[in-house]
């Protein structure tokens, strides 16, 4: 087994009276993707806002390599290599997408405003690779010629995209990304699915994802975790949760298996109709 | 026409009709007559009134507006004149009725200036035209004919055959500067740009020698607003935050040149550059200050604690506690100007120079941070705080940053203001200030250099250009703020970048797109 | 780019508006109406122009046929003081309105609004030194614009004649055309330190201001002559001036017992202070104004409140048939009194007349039917006013420019009335 | 690009920022300790009396910059934008006061014992009434108007237009009121049995202490007048239709309410608050001119933000705790008076450095994701 990037270590984080994540532990290995499912509201994206920083938790401790986090500030965290997406896309959407990404390659470079204002040789250096940099990033994402539309003014799925080469910007060895298919059709399901293999297998960048659609999670995931109101309550490959009843239960209420079967069933339909 | 139109057209007349009462009442309407009366040729002394024929003028002028503002959006050429009628005749009553009172108390000899303070005889007498009883009923005619002109007016300037005018002429000009621009030799076409550099300097050398000292003045006035502008553009504009109290730099600057280059209170002539560097330096310790425990503010919490820090400099400065330290609310006088190599360069001539190359200077450093890696940060900040942060972007620093920038423009703005005054006191360091150079900012356009240069212009040298109308001025200004936000809100030289402006056709799929309802606002 | 020639179109265009703006401004007044009367009052029509205004130091102002003699005035008029510059306008419209018209020129008053301040003070200037037939200026009230305006007129020579400027600094400086008329903080403050010592025979006082130029100055002198009179200073503050409700201020005060409450500031705050005096333990506590606060608007806001309150004015007794005449005036054109808006309706209306007398003094007819007005002399003739009686005081300028280095009169309201008492 | 294979990254921590800030306001809070300690502890100037006359102008003021402030925390719940103009339509009301108490004064009604008797003294309530009245709907008309003129047409632009169209708007009422009623300041005339200065008498320590009728009708007004808000934002199918908009404008307005009408008669709700506000602050100062609604608009709109801007029990509390603040803090603190906009302002950075939305404010974090 590969070495251990991020470790969760019986974390909690309660808001008033209501613990959303509730003694989690997570182990995940480098050079993985690793998934977390569960219910709406079962802490999934709040673990994540943990893990990057948003939140410090009230209990328990994050590893990154064997060093805690938990507590730093989110830029901190970022720069030194965990990237994120979000559920609702947060775009800078009056900015360009070159300008999205370039924004994105902001830890990788040091040059500061002195050097901005005289033309240092530092600055004109880095501002050469930070824009050959964001072009080639914007290719690898898939989106070249799309650089000098306005965010907000992108479709939909490319939105999803870009935001995926922003994270991409800062070289991260771990990339949290939460519900990257939401909202897509087949096709670019599909392609998205590629997309985050091949970031596993090219770039070995270990990837954390929130999903909802199983397909996605189950045709990718090295293993999967399953929360349910805050807790863990499964870990194992795809077969082993789909078969673990627990996990059944948390979605469909007790006595659900079958029903499980017949809703999926369904829903492909429905989806192949749409 | 129905019962309901007509309550509507005659409703529209009312508004006109108490929008003039309101003039009246504030004594607008002679304020008007005179200057059209200076237009036309004829001088008015101050504080006397102008010949009747020009508020003859000005109400027929009035009316011919309302007219066209009521027929406009009309398409039936009959109703328009039927409601054109109906409004104006409603206006011309009610007015007139309004004129009856002020007869009568002008009959009856009451002075009603205890509680409408301009309303005095004489000018009452001219709104009625001199013409005592007769009076309201000619407002009523004027009222009424030329309220239908109006309608008669906008109905002939809409039609198609004079409608196409406008645009006739606009193809016209833009054909002939296209010719013109053609036969110029293709060694000017090809350097334009360099060219239209040049004579904007020659323009900036040569005016200030030309034309006198009060626009000297003015112009250096502008000067100082458009550093003061870019300077808060950087905050406001690039890193987003709202800071209500930028006077409270600009007044380090004004302060440290003063108690830097002044014999009293303290004596120290250090001379105007190490005063003016201080300045700078004072102006970032104090955006340093308050920066530091405040930058996690949000929008409006910051903006009122800016507030807040812009007026406690103002009191500190002013209190008896300071007051043998900063002069206190007397300030402090005899400022001496900058010298170059020990000859002094500091009359309005030089001092426009001298403006003229810090507002280069800024639009120079704000250009080449506009575009750096700290500029996108800024900007990313402004965008989406958290998505910012969380690209490895350390906001509070970046922000502090901004801050401070602004802050040494401030600096610099202040430093030149007091040498140029030679006095400096609280009260040129008022809320004021700060709201006017917000104004600016927003006004002319965010994050446009341009913007920023014509908002400058606009709102400092319109209440110079303003002076015309005495005592109307704040008011005519403040309308005027209220009407370029609703007119443009984005400003009036809003910031392009046309080369980003690129739209992409709606999704190939289905109209529906998911999740842009997810999309925050 | 585009945006580049765009800008620079536009501030061409810019600079030649404001420059048409300037030029119509100062040649519209050609296309007056009356053709000047002979020159039969002509004092001096003898030796040629160009003589006398070459051997001036400034030039001379030169009237054409037509063109009235312009008196500058600087002022707030608009913001949180505008009453102040409203008032000093409309004193001096009665001034000009007053005057007759001379060799068939007539005067007319620029009142413009500086807003109190150096920015605005400094822009007034810079408008009236490009008028080349504005001679003198009434003004400006607020000593921030004026320490920014004389430069300016030093410049060009154009004498100012402030009716209330009063930072002792404006007449340290060695400006020759700066000249005021009221008091110097020094006279008023140690008199009326004088006056609570020895004539009321009180020791014990607190001493307020109200934070700005004029009252902080008074009360500083106040209280150190006090104290080296021997009195007891219990309390000197500061207020923020404009406000409605200074009653934390005053149980504040209350609490150390003065026997009087000496107040440096305007009739705006005194009243209210008056008023609030008598709810927050200072009801027996007397208090003495300055020449801010006289005047009959402070008997009207303060009502029975004002009664035994002290104030101070000019020496010279106010009541003269100009004054009345005056006061009459100003009831009749504005529907105030004169004083309700400020205290300086009086001293607005002297200033604005001093100047016109100086420069009937100065001015001549030259051959060409245009009016000369000698700036230097003008300058040398409004710092050399002597004895001159006006209608807020008889007034002597010295050296520096300070006109009134009388004492000042306190005045005690008694029954609704101001009663002299030294 | 290659994923960083060197050995695991090294992170350095830095938490300074939080630490200087919290410092600020700890350093800060000693300080004032520090002076309370010694006012009270050590000097001890000042007798029980002077206190509770202190306490009394504090609670006055502050009843008047609470109904203020929530007509500036009703607006910005609801448009999120900051109503500069709203201390302008204080000052209409307050001058709307004026006149209807000038009226009643000008009116006589003999009777017997007096031929001269003005009305506004035979019926004292009726007259304070009327001036309440028409000042609150003279107010509230101006409120109005200001949406529908300079707000309304502005809806949809970014949030730092409307501030300066409501800036304009500001400069404009005010030169308007300078214009029309001339600069001069004016004084109410109350009616005799409530005069300023009248009022209670307390003796305290031997000492006379005044409760001013003036200043018990202010105090009681503003407390009737936001317990009536509050219910009415609670309990009122209006109310809940301005919780609603203030929520989530989109969405109201699917659920079928009126925004562009829930709006309007936020604006008409503040505007009659505000001219409430001004008609007190006219009895109980009785000071009137064009500039009267500039100060305490402010300072209004620093209680707001005090107490946590958009949320209805912070303005009340935060006007009050700034009411108390500039009557109760110099002397407490033993500083001038001059100062006392410093005290308050500096007050207002420490509440905000430990709690960043207000005292009451949304005890959501900043970095709600």
């Amino acid at each position: 087994m590969n070495e251990i990037a991020i470790k969760v270590d019986q974390v909690s984080k309660i808001f008033g009276g209501l613990t959303a994540v509730n003694q989690v532990n997570l182990e995940i290995p480098q050079k993985t993707i690793y998934s977390i499912i569960g219910p709406n509201g079962a802490g999934k994206t709040t673990l994540f806002n943990c893990i990057s920083g948003f939140y410090v938790p009230e209990k328990g401790k994050i590893l990154y390599f064997g060093q805690e986090i938990q507590g730093l500030s989110t830029d901190l965290i970022a720069s030194v290599g965990i990237s994120r997406t979000y559920q609702n896309i947060r775009l800078f959407s009056n900015l360009t997408a070159l300008e999205n990404i370039m924004i994105g390659l902001h830890p990788k470079f040091r040059s500061n405003w002195v050097d901005a204002i005289v033309h240092s040789p530092r600055y004109l250096r880095e501002d050469k690779e930070t824009k050959q940099e964001a072009i080639r990033l914007l290719n690898f994402v898939g989106l070249a010629g799309y650089g000098d539309y306005l965010a907000f003014n992108l479709p939909y799925g490319v939105q999803r995209r870009l935001e995926i080469g922003r994270a991409l910007a800062n070289q991260p060895r771990i990339l949290l990304l939460d519900e990257p298919t939401a909202g897509m059709n087949m096709q670019e399901t599909q392609s998205t699915t590629e997309f985050i293999k091949k970031l596993r297998d090219d770039l070995g960048i270990t990837i954390i994802l929130i999903e909802h659609d199983m397909q996605v999670v189950m045709g990718i995931s090295d293993r999967i975790s399953v929360l349910d109101y805050g807790t863990k309550i499964a870990e194992g490959n795809a077969a082993e949760v789909q078969s673990n009843p627990k996990v059944i239960e948390a979605y469909l209420g007790p006595g659900g298996a079958a029903l499980a079967e017949k809703f999926q069933k369904q829903r492909r339909s429905n989806v192949k109709s749409h | 026409m129905n019962r309901q139109e007509f309550q509507k057209f005659s409703q529209h007349g009312l508004v006109f009709a108490i929008i003039m009462i309101f003039l009246v009442l504030v004594d607008f309407q002679t304020m008007f007559a005179t200057v059209i009366s200076k237009i036309l040729g004829t001088n008015v002394l101050r504080g006397g009134l102008p010949e009747v024929q020009y508020m003859v003028i000005f109400l027929v002028l009035y009316s011919l507006w309302m007219g066209w503002f009521i027929s406009r959006k009309e398409e039936n050429k009959s109703r328009r004149i039927i409601m054109t009628l109906v409004a104006s005749l409603t206006a011309g009553v009610v007015v007139g009725l309004f004129g009856l009172i002020l007869n009568s108390l002008i009959q009856s000899g009451t002075d009603v200036r205890r509680y409408l303070a301009a309303l005095s005889p004489e000018s009452m007498k001219l709104f009625l035209l001199n013409l005592d009883g007769l009076g309201p009923l000619a407002l009523l005619g004027v009222f009424t004919v030329s309220g239908l002109l109006g309608g008669v007016l906008s109905i002939i300037l809409q039609s198609p055959s004079v409608g196409k005018w406008p645009k006739t002429i606009k193809t016209g000009i833009s054909s002939t500067w296209q010719k013109f621009t053609g036969s110029l030799p293709p060694f000017i076409r090809k350097n334009a740009k360099y060219l239209a550099y040049l004579v904007l300097g020659i323009v900036i050398i040569v005016l200030p020698t030309r034309w006198g000292s009060y626009n000297n003045f003015v112009t250096g006035l502008v000067g100082l607003y458009i550093i003061l502008g870019i300077g808060l553009n950087i905050i406001v504009g690039l890193s987003g935050q709202l800071v209500l109290g930028f006077a409270a730099f600009f007044a380090m600057g004004a302060y440290s040149m003063a108690l830097l280059n002044a014999p009293l209170p303290h004596g120290l002539m250090w001379g105007f550059w190490p005063a003016l560097l201080v300045g700078v330096l004072m102006a970032v310790v104090a955006a340093i200050l308050l920066g530091l425990p405040m930058m996690r503010l949000r929008g409006d919490y910051l903006a009122i604690v800016t507030l807040g820090f812009g007026e406690i400099i103002r009191i500190l400065l002013k209190s008896d506690l300071l007051s043998d330290f900063s002069g206190g609310p007397r300030g402090i006088q005899d400022i001496k100007g900058p010298t170059i190599f020990g000859l002094p360069f500091n009359n309005d001539v030089q001092f426009t120079y001298l403006i003229i190359a810090g507002v280069i200077l800024a639009i120079f450093v704000y250009n080449r941070l506009e575009n750096s890696r700290t500029g996108r940060a800024w900007l990313a900040i402004k965008e989406d705080a958290i998505a910012a942060r969380a690209t490895g972007i350390n906001v509070q620093r970046n922000k502090l940053l901004a801050l401070c920038i602004g802050a040494a423009f401030a600096g610099l703005a202040g430093a030149f203001f007091a040498a140029r005054n030679q006095f400096t006191g609280p009260n040129d360091h008022t809320l004021m200030v700060s709201i006017n150079i917000l104004s600016i900012v927003i006004v002319g356009g965010m994050n446009s250099i341009p913007g920023i240069i014509l908002g400058a212009f606009t709102l400092k040298g319109l209440p110079e250009i303003l002076r015309e109308m005495e005592n109307y001025r704040l008011l005519v200004f403040g309308g005027l703020l209220v009407f370029m936000m609703i007119a443009r809100p984005e400003g009036l030289w809003p910031a392009k970048r046309p080369q980003l402006e690129k739209k992409i056709k709606p999704d190939t799929r289905d109209g529906d797109t998911p999740g842009k309802g997810d999309k925050n606002e | 780019m585009k945006a580049m020639k765009f800008l620079a179109v536009f501030i061409v265009l810019a600079m030649l508006l404001a420059a048409c703006g300037q030029a119509v401004a100062t040649e519209a007044p050609a296309a007056a109406t009356e053709a000047p009367a002979a020159a039969t009052e002509a004092p001096v029509a003898s030796g040629a122009p160009e003589d006398v205004c070459a051997a001036d130091e400034w030039g001379c102002a030169k009237i054409e046929p037509g063109q009235t003699i312009k008196i500058g005035m600087g002022s707030p008029m608009t913001g949180g003081d505008a009453s102040f510059g409203i008032d000093a306008e409309q004193s001096g419209k009665l001034a000009v309105a007053d005057a007759e018209d001379f060799n068939g020129f007539q005067f007319e008053l620029l009142a413009e609004d500086d807003m109190g301040g150096a920015e605005g003070g400094a822009a007034v200037a810079n408008k009236f030194v490009a008028d080349p037939t504005l001679v003198g200026v009434a003004g400006h009230l607020f000593s921030g614009a004026s320490f920014a305006a004389a430069p300016i007129y030093e410049a060009v020579g154009i004498p100012m004649l402030s009716p209330s400027a009063t930072n002792p600094g404006l007449t340290q400086q060695g400006f020759k055309v700066f000249n005021r008329v009221p008091f110097t903080d020094a006279a008023q403050g140690s008199a009326a330190a004088e006056f609570i010592y020895n004539e009321l025979g009180i020791r014990k006082i607190a001493v307020l201001h109200d934070g700005e130029d004029y009252g902080k100055g008074l009360a500083e002198i106040v209280k150190s002559s006090f104290e080296g009179l021997g009195g007891e200073v219990v309390e000197f503050m500061g207020i923020t001036s404009k406000e409605a409700d200074y009653t934390p201020v005053l149980t504040t005060i209350a609490a150390k017992q003065p026997e009087l409450l000496y107040f440096g500031g305007y009739t705006q705050d005194g009243a209210v202070l008056a008023n609030q005096m008598k709810t927050t333990g200072l009801e027996n506590t007397i208090f003495f104004g300055c020449d801010g606060t006289f005047g009959t608007d402070f008997l009207n806001r303060a009502g029975d409140n004002a009664e035994g309150s002290y104030h101070a004015t000019p020496r010279t007794p106010p009541a003269t048939p100009e004054k009345d005449k005056f006061d009459a005036d100003y009831n009749t054109a504005y529907g105030v009194g004169p004083g309700e808006l400020s205290p300086f309706s009086w001293n607005s209306y002297d200033c604005v007349t001093v100047l016109i007398t100086k420069v009937r003094e100065v001015g001549f007819v030259g051959s060409d039917g245009a009016l000369y007005i000698p700036r230097s002399a003008l300058v040398a003739a409004v710092r050399g006013l002597t004895d001159y009686v006006g209608i807020s005081g008889t007034y002597t300028c010295d050296a520096t420019g300070e006109c009134n280095i009388q004492g000042p009169q306190f005045h005690k309201v008694e029954n609704g009335e101001f009663v002299a008492v030294n | 690009m290659q994923s960083k294979e060197t050995s695991t990254p090294q992170i350095k921590r830095s938490k300074l920022p939080k630490q200087i800030r919290q410092g600020f306001g700890i350093i800060v809070l000693l300080l004032i300790l520090w002076r309370l300690y010694l006012v009270f502890g050590v000097e001890q100037e000042y007798t029980v009396d002077i206190w509770a006359r202190l306490l009394i102008s504090g609670l006055v003021i502050g009843g008047v910059y609470s109904l203020i402030a929530i007509g500036y925390t009703l607006v910005y719940g609801i448009l999120r934008m900051i109503n500069f103009a709203h201390g302008e339509v204080m000052m209409v009301g307050t001058f709307a006061g004026y006149l209807v108490l000038e009226a009643t004064k000008s009116i006589t009604v003999p009777t017997p014992d007096n031929s001269l008797l003005s009305f506004s003294n035979a019926y004292p309530i009726i007259s304070v009434i009327l001036a309440f009245a028409i000042g609150m709907l003279i107010a509230a008309t101006t409120g109005y108007f200001l949406e529908k003129i300079a707000y309304r047409p502005l809806r949809k632009a970014p949030r730092l237009i409307p501030l300066i169209s409501a800036i304009g708007a500001s400069i404009f009422l005010q030169n308007f009121a300078q214009l029309l009623f001339s600069p001069q300041t004016r004084d109410y005339v109350n009616p005799d049995i409530i005069s300023r200065g009248a009022g209670w008498t307390m003796m305290i320590n031997d000492s006379k202490v005044i409760l001013p009728y003036t200043g018990v009708l202010t105090f009681v007004l503003s407390i009737l007048l936001m317990i009536g808000l509050y219910t009415m934002i609670k309990k009122t199918k209006l109310g809940k239709a301005m919780r609603s908009v203030a929520m989530d404008k989109q969405t109201a307005a699917l659920m079928g309410i009126d925004v562009n009408v829930i709006i309007s008669r936020t604006f008409i709700i503040s505007g009659a608050l505000a001219g409430a506000a001004g008609v007190m602050w006219g009895l109980h100062n009785g000071l009137v001119y064009y500039f009267v609604g500039f100060l305490p608009g402010i300072k209004a709109f620093t209680a707001a933000v005090m107490g946590g801007i958009g949320n209805i029990p912070g303005a009340m509390l935060g006007g009050m705790l700034l009411g108390l603040m500039e009557s109760l803090g110099p002397t407490a603190l033993g500083i001038s008076y001059q100062l006392k906009d410093v005290i308050s302002f500096v007050i207002l950075i420490v509440i905000l450095i430990f709690r960043p939305n207000g005292i009451l404010g949304e005890a959501l974090s900043e970095e709600k994701v």
